[in-house]
């Protein structure tokens, strides 16, 4: 595993009106690296996220992802550069299967013309059957393959959860953002959780950073972490570190830290 | 591999079904009949070409009436004979290459539907950053820009006195044939998954975007496609009437069409065919109320106008009580019918 | 005061909540707690009367209010603090009081309910004349809380108010349900923050996907090492 | 362009847009609290020149109370409409209570041919409207002054029931947040049936001015100016009372003076009309006067 | 599925409804007119008319006639549909109607091809008939009503016109076209043509643009409602000018629309009127039994065209010696000096109406007969 810089960040700096969100962010990602981005509600860790992955255009700084700059990009595009992402409030495409729904995103990687299937061009045909096969193999992976013919929405919360990182899979990122992965999740489905997104850190050779307030998750698997609060970056180094670090207990876990910890 | 060989055989049944039964129809029923199912064609053409826009890719358009309008007017000034140029031009004379400009039917067809096609992604740069309500307001907007300047550049269009004496080429052939086409190749987009990501586009845009969609193309996309199609049903039906003029192209124009669309089932390539017909059929049938009725020996007057209160009625009982239109978001398939039979035996 | 039996709730095709009963004594704070999607807020909602698609009993001092609209609900001395705040932002913070006051037929009394509501809530009264949205979140916290008091209730429904709040706010918040509590309404707190919610309620109901899974009283529940397993996670 | 002939355009278009900022303002208030263009309030404005129709001619009544009974009258059918095609959608998705307006329009519509006839009837105008007051060069009608006059009375009496009335703040936030009005106990389909009972009162206050002003009835009347008043609800910010009126007036403005400006391109007037509005929306979709808000489909 | 069927069964039902067997011994007359829509004032007008003449008339070559009378929505679509309607289900033998050249020569393509001859009634553009074997109408066209328009207002002194048409009529701009040609070869000048759009109610800004170029007539060939409100603006805004319009104007209502201000306006019409000061014995019998059968309703030219329509349909029926199409048509085209309400009418080569264009003006609040002109052409 190489240990080079995927993601970068500058001094990301985004206000809404008088508002600022984040305040000058700089964070460097090593490649392979799973991180975490945590913070008391409101903190501005989507806000980071959504600048990341081009949905808002930082009001200043930068962001490199593998050296260039794509600060400012539109979401398709840093998504076809190899950044992916889930959010927070699960956005599944409610209507189609759960099939659909990877193949949908495993869509950016098709070259055949959009016309291509309803013409018949044979390789649009094949190019697709591929995409179904590769699609149905990552459903296989995520433990979806008996739902694949189910419509996104009727399934259960978790398998929900991981639908979305499965669809997140199949833009064939370098880079995965995971928003909130454990929110509405118990126990074992956490643990579940966190060796699953080991698993696919290595299987897929991802770089991951997620967001997420249950703390056993990200102590758990993350390496390397950042913590927001107001926006500002307050303190990151490695969870131990944070665990014990006074101002991240006073700011985020409160006195009230024994319910999560 | 089984199953799709078999629908494929099936739907190729299907269309030699399809083209023996208009050979029957065109023989054996009279004009009126024909008449109709002429229409239901190009109703079927349109709605399916709205649907494409607003119920696979959720782009509320109102522009329908000005899609058409192109088309009609491109492909009627294409096979309209020199001679009949001249004479129905009274007010000015029709502009140098239009007045010499022919073409056969089915080429002139497909040039009105490019034409719309190209106006499509003209407008669709500006308008498609709209969304919602916005957008329907805008396309309504352009439509009805088209009919204005229709009524207004006379050298080109004969402004308000249309164009008349259209040769009547449009028969259940080229109709239906169309009307085939139109439906094959948007039922096949759709289930491509260039057709899933229309609709993930209509679900969730936001989350499509994060899957790196290009979401505005595919917005263009569609709604290309969809102006292409409304440009052919519009070509179709100025050939059939055989004059146009742009008083044809109001508002109410495109509100039929959505409400085949809506009737049918937003985002069912079935229900726009269904409603298509059904819509088409209703509307005609509906005369008897206008007619003098006796029911027992009580003769009940024709009122004029009863048919459209009957039928705007009924529209509303179908949004008041089954607002998903007749299929909702469900297709018919093959399969549907296969496994209907072997219900109880093998799952697939 | 409040007892729900069998209630069983739908959404479409969901079946969100699976036969629910809970007891909500006069005086007393209920909570119910659980993780995300176990069915708090829906049975919340039953409650309020947002939800259509319902069976069961919803008894209200003995009145069946299980198909009341909401604004029956409220008259009938039910108030609720909506899942994240849901205060009116383009209102000024007296006119979000007024609302909260709309079903009420005694006028005169209105402008000293918003006096006492200014008394606890002192940093709404600096307030008054500004836009809900202008707010910070604890303070629309606050607009929330005082809105639902506004219409003189009996009971209270809170969902989530710490959601979203510094630590120091939930604390400050969970002080003034108590207070509130203290004066006589009966409160029903949903929170997921459970040992907050724990250390203040009389009475717990533990949710897991539309079940009640265990129920008892604050204490016994914070001691429970099964409420630790299956929801605080050890 | 003489100053004289400048006026008269002036008073024409002060007319013409007053006319519209009225109706605007029905569809703006329904619009600002459903999210509903409300297609049928057109076919209102029509029943509403009707009732005073038939109150005048059929039953002799004088104007006053013929203008109140019409007024009422439309009124309860807007209340009846909401109550019939829009309320049992309420859960529906937007689109769905859209093209059950439309239904509802092409109701009444073809409903009024059957009743009334397409027959345009003629209305008999007050004698004190009629009398031409002559400034120099400049002829002004009575009306031309009265109709902008009461537009601003009306205009500034819903405001002052929106803003000032318990049942306007109700208003106020229903159109924010249905769901958490209900929980302050507010009847939210009485505050609903009032807001389409007050739009309608509008829409048969302009339907009446305008047949006085253009002295006939018939049933198509509503479906142009009601296209009209919508392109102006939008110019000014739909769902802004404030915006209504100002959209009307601009509306009333352009189409007045495109004509007298550019006389060559009168044909053209509508098409200007559509450029703007499609000029607006794409730089400030929310119209001129319009608040900001999240796009909810 | 279930719905699938249903469907099939509606469809089926039509199908057959379609094919309905038209029984023999009755002379089946198909009246396709706008009932409803933009221009049903005159679709109504022209109905009562024709039912008029079928009650005087209600036989033919000893067999009853029968009128199936189909409403077309003043819209282009259903009018094709209504003629082949008329055709192909109820069998017609001929067709009257329509009001509305756009809606006649959408209904004229489908008579034409199934050899059904139809009997314009007041469809007075060109084209209408051009080429066509089958249509007929009992109205003149408007190259001649709007030159003798043209002549009129030259005739009375009149040098300076102005315009101001309907650019989405294609009535409106036809018949503009030919009065200006008129005009200006009789050497009068046109100072200014401005123009609207259907459905607008405000003219203010026009006709103030063409006040300040102070014509001596304005000519407006609008329907009679826009008409009538266009003359009273006019009148409001100071106009001193004369205003001459065309047979759309002939209502019995616009006069009560436009009320004192239309006093003095004149419009080329069909030659009958109430007021008629000399009515040949025809015309005198059609305003006797018109106000026997619609007591509160003047009669009209409208109305008596549809009369003329119906009884020059008979006239031909009587002459073929059957109600054959082909012989009707022959007997049509043969058409000559028949008397009608609206004068003596002699088919020319294109199947119009040779008639004299009758003037009428408002005077005391009356629609007045003031005369025939036949305009040199």
């Amino acid at each position: 595993m190489s240990n080079g810089v995927v993601l970068e960040t500058k001094n990301l700096t985004m206000r809404f009106g008088g508002l600022t969100a984040v305040q000058k962010f700089s964070a460097c990602v090593e490649e392979g690296h799973i991180v975490g981005l945590i913070g008391p509600n409101g903190a501005g860790k989507t806000t980071c996220f959504n600048m990341i992955t081009g949905f808002y255009v930082p009001t200043e700084g930068q962001v490199l992802f593998q050296g260039a700059d794509i600060t400012g990009l539109p979401p398709h595009k840093v998504c076809a550069r190899g950044i992916a992402r889930t959010f927070q409030n699960i956005r599944l495409f409610k209507n189609e299967t759960v099939l659909q729904n990877v193949m949908i995103a495993g869509h950016v990687r098709q070259t055949s013309p959009w016309w291509g299937k309803a013409m018949g061009l044979p390789s649009a045909i094949r190019e697709e059957q591929n995409l179904r096969e590769y699609s149905l193999s990552l459903l296989d992976a995520v433990g979806l393959s008996q739902l694949a013919m189910e419509q996104a929405d009727s399934l259960p919360y978790g398998a929900q959860r991981r639908l979305e990182i499965a669809r997140a899979l199949a833009t064939n990122p370098r880079f995965l953002l995971l928003d909130e992965p454990a929110a509405g999740m118990n126990p074992q489905e956490s643990e579940a959780l966190m060796a699953f997104i080991r698993n696919i850190r290595d299987r897929f050779s991802l770089t991951i950073l997620l967001i997420e307030h249950d703390m056993k998750v990200v102590m758990g698997v993350c390496e390397h972490i950042w913590v927001l609060d107001y926006g500002v970056c307050i303190a990151e180094g490695e969870p131990t570190a944070i665990r014990s670090n006074p101002k991240v207990i006073e700011a985020y876990l409160g006195e009230e830290a024994p319910v999560h910890a | 591999m089984k199953r799709t060989t078999r629908n494929a055989l099936c739907n190729l049944l299907l269309l030699a079904a399809g083209a023996a039964l208009l050979l029957w129809v065109d023989r054996t029923f009279d004009r009126y009949v024909v008449q109709v199912l002429n229409l239901i064609a190009i109703n079927t053409i349109l709605a399916l070409s709205l649907n494409l826009i607003y119920g696979f890719t959720g782009m509320f358009s109102l522009g329908h009436a000005g899609f058409m309008a192109v088309g009609a007017y491109v492909s009627s000034l294409l096979i309209l004979p020199q001679a009949q140029k001249q004479t129905i031009y009274i007010l000015k004379p029709l502009i140098w290459p239009l007045s010499v400009l022919q073409a056969p039917f089915f080429v002139a067809v497909l040039l009105g539907g490019l034409a719309a096609a190209l106006f499509a992604i003209l407008i669709s740069v500006p308008v498609l950053r709209l969304g919602g309500d916005y957008l329907g307001i805008a396309t309504l907007g352009f439509a009805e820009i088209i009919r204005v300047v229709a009524n207004n550049i006379v050298p080109i269009t004969n402004g308000a006195l249309g164009l008349k004496g259209i040769p009547s080429y449009a028969n259940l052939w080229w109709t239906y044939g169309w009307c085939a086409l139109a439906v094959i190749f948007i039922a096949r987009l759709v289930q491509s998954n260039t057709g899933n990501v229309l609709k993930a586009i209509r679900d969730d845009e936001v989350a499509a975007k994060a899957m790196g969609i290009d979401v505005f193309k595919y917005k263009v996309i569609s709604f290309t496609v969809g102006g292409f199609f409304a440009g052919i049903g519009g070509a179709l039906l100025a050939s059939l009437l055989t004059t146009i003029d742009p008083k044809m192209f109001t508002f109410m124009l495109t509100f039929n069409v959505l409400m085949i669309v809506v009737a049918g089932g937003l985002g069912s390539i079935t229900g726009s065919v269904l409603s298509g017909a059904v819509i088409t059929v209703l509307l005609e049938w509906l005369r008897f109320v206008e007619n003098p009725v006796t029911i027992g020996g009580f003769t009940i007057p024709g009122v004029p106008g009863m048919r459209m209160v009957v039928f705007s009625l009924a529209l509303l009982c179908i949004i008041l009580f089954r607002r998903e239109g007749i299929m909702g978001m469900r297709e018919w398939s093959w399969d549907m019918l296969f496994r209907g039979r072997t219900r109880g035996g093998e799952a697939r | 005061m409040l007892s729900v039996e069998e209630l069983h709730v739908h959404y479409g095709g969901i079946h969100a909540i699976k036969g629910i009963s809970i007891e909500v004594p006069q005086g007393k704070i209920v909570t119910l707690i659980g993780a995300n999607g176990a069915g708090k807020s829906s049975t919340l909602r039953a409650i309020a009367g947002l939800v259509r698609q319902k069976k069961g009993r919803i008894l209200y001092k003995e009145e069946d209010i299980l198909h009341r609209s909401p604004e029956h609900i409220v008259r009938a001395g039910i108030a609720m603090v909506p899942e994240g705040r849901r205060i009116f932002p383009q209102l000024s913070v007296e006119e979000n009081l007024k609302l909260g006051a709309y079903a009420r037929t005694d006028a005169a009394n209105i402008r000293s309910d918003m006096d006492w509501v200014f008394e606890l809530f002192p940093r709404l009264r600096e307030r008054a004349w500004q836009k809900g949205g202008t707010l910070s979140g604890g303070e629309q916290q606050m607009l929330a809380l005082g809105r639902a008091l506004m219409s003189r209730p009996e009971l209270i429904m809170m969902d989530e108010p710490s959601l979203g709040l510094a630590p120091l706010l939930v604390r400050e918040v969970f002080e003034i349900i108590a207070a509130i509590n203290g004066e006589g309404k009966t409160v029903l707190l949903v929170e997921q923050n459970a040992y907050a919610a724990l250390k203040i309620a009389q009475y717990a109901y533990v949710l897991e996907v539309g079940s009640v899974v265990l129920e008892g009283t604050g204490e016994q529940l914070i001691a429970d090492p099964r409420v630790r397993e299956a929801y605080l996670g050890g | 362009m003489s100053l004289a002939m400048f006026v008269q355009h002036f008073f024409n278009a002060l007319t013409l847009g007053s006319l519209y900022s009225l109706i605007a303002i029905g569809y703006t208030m329904v619009y600002g609290i459903l999210r509903l263009i409300n297609f049928a309030h057109g076919d209102i404005f029509m029943l509403g020149a009707y009732f005073v129709f038939f109150g005048t001619i059929a039953f002799k009544l004088p104007w006053l109370p013929a203008v109140l009974l019409a007024v009422a009258a439309s009124s309860f059918a807007g209340i009846l409409v909401d109550r019939i095609a829009y309320r049992p959608l309420r859960d529906a998705p937007r689109i769905s209570a859209l093209i059950s307006s439309i239904g509802v329009s092409f109701f009444i519509q073809n409903l009024a041919i059957v009743l009334f006839t397409g027959i345009p009837r003629p209305v008999q105008q007050p004698k004190i409207l009629t009398g031409i007051m002559q400034f120099g060069a400049v002829r002004i009608l009575p009306l031309t002054l009265v109709v902008p006059t009461i537009s601003f009375v009306l205009v500034l009496g819903l405001l002052w029931i929106v803003n000032k009335t318990k049942p306007g703040l109700a208003m106020r936030a229903i159109s924010k947040d249905i769901e958490t009005t209900r929980l302050m106990g507010v009847s939210v389909d009485k505050i609903i049936a009032l807001t389409f009972g007050l739009g309608s009162a509008l829409a048969a206050a302009s339907g009446i001015m305008w047949a006085l002003r253009y002295p006939q009835v018939h049933p198509l009347m509503g479906s142009f100016p009601g296209f009209k008043a919508f392109i102006a609800a939008v110019l000014g910010g739909i769902g802004s009372i404030q915006g209504a009126m100002v959209g009307g007036l601009l509306l009333g403005f352009i189409e007045i003076m495109i004509v007298a400006f550019l006389p060559a391109l009168s044909g053209y007037k509508d098409a200007f009309a559509f450029v703007l509005l499609i000029i607006i929306l794409l730089v400030k979709p929310t119209g001129l006067m319009g608040e900001k808000l999240e796009e909810k489909v | 599925m279930k719905y699938g069927r249903l469907i099939l069964g509606v469809l089926l039902v039509c199908i057959m409804a379609g094919a309905a067997f038209a029984s023999e011994d009755v002379i089946r007359i198909g009246v396709y007119l706008p009932l409803t829509g933009q221009m049903a004032f005159g679709g109504q007008l022209e109905l009562d008319g024709v039912k008029m003449a079928h009650e005087a008339v209600p036989e033919v070559l000893g067999k009853k006639v029968e009128l199936i009378v189909i409403d077309n929505k003043s819209d282009k679509v259903e009018a094709a549909n209504a003629m082949q309607r008329l055709i192909e289900k109820e069998k017609v033998h001929a067709v009257i109607g329509t009001y509305g050249s756009s809606l006649a020569m959408a209904g004229g393509e489908i008579s034409e091809k199934a050899g059904i001859p139809v009997m314009g009634t007041s469809c007075t553009n060109p084209l209408v008939t051009q080429g066509k074997k089958y249509y007929f109408r009992a109205c003149f066209i408007d190259p001649f009503q709007g030159a003798a328009a043209a002549q009129y207002v030259f005739d009375n002194g009149s040098k300076k016109a102005a315009m101001l048409l309907d650019v989405a009529s294609d009535y409106c701009v036809g018949l503009g076209k030919f009065f200006e040609d008129q005009f200006k070869k009789l050497g009068g000048e046109l100072v200014t043509t401005l123009n609207y759009q259907s459905g607008d109610q405000d003219f203010t800004a026009q006709l103030t643009e063409i006040i300040s170029k102070n014509p001596d007539v304005l000519f407006i060939p609008s329907y009679f409602a826009e008409g009538a409100i266009i003359i009273k603006q006019a009148k409001e805004l100071g106009a001193k000018f004369m205003i001459m319009g065309g047979d759309a104007m002939d209502n019995p209502e616009m006069v009560k629309i436009g009320g004192e201000a239309i006093e003095g306006f004149a419009f080329t019409t069909f030659p009958y009127d109430p007021s008629m000061p000399e009515m040949s014995e025809l015309q005198a019998q059609f305003t006797e039994a018109w106000k026997a059968k619609y007591p509160d309703k003047d009669s009209n030219a409208n109305s008596a065209l549809g009369y003329d329509s119906y009884m020059l349909v008979i006239d031909a029926m009587k002459r073929a010696g059957s109600a054959d199409p082909e012989a009707v048509t022959k007997a049509l085209a043969e058409t000559k000096d028949f008397p009608g309400v609206t004068g003596s009418t002699t088919m020319n080569a294109t199947h119009d109406a040779e008639k004299p264009v009758g003037i009428k003006k408002i005077e005391g609040g009356k629609q007045v007969f003031v005369g025939t002109v036949m305009p040199n052409l």
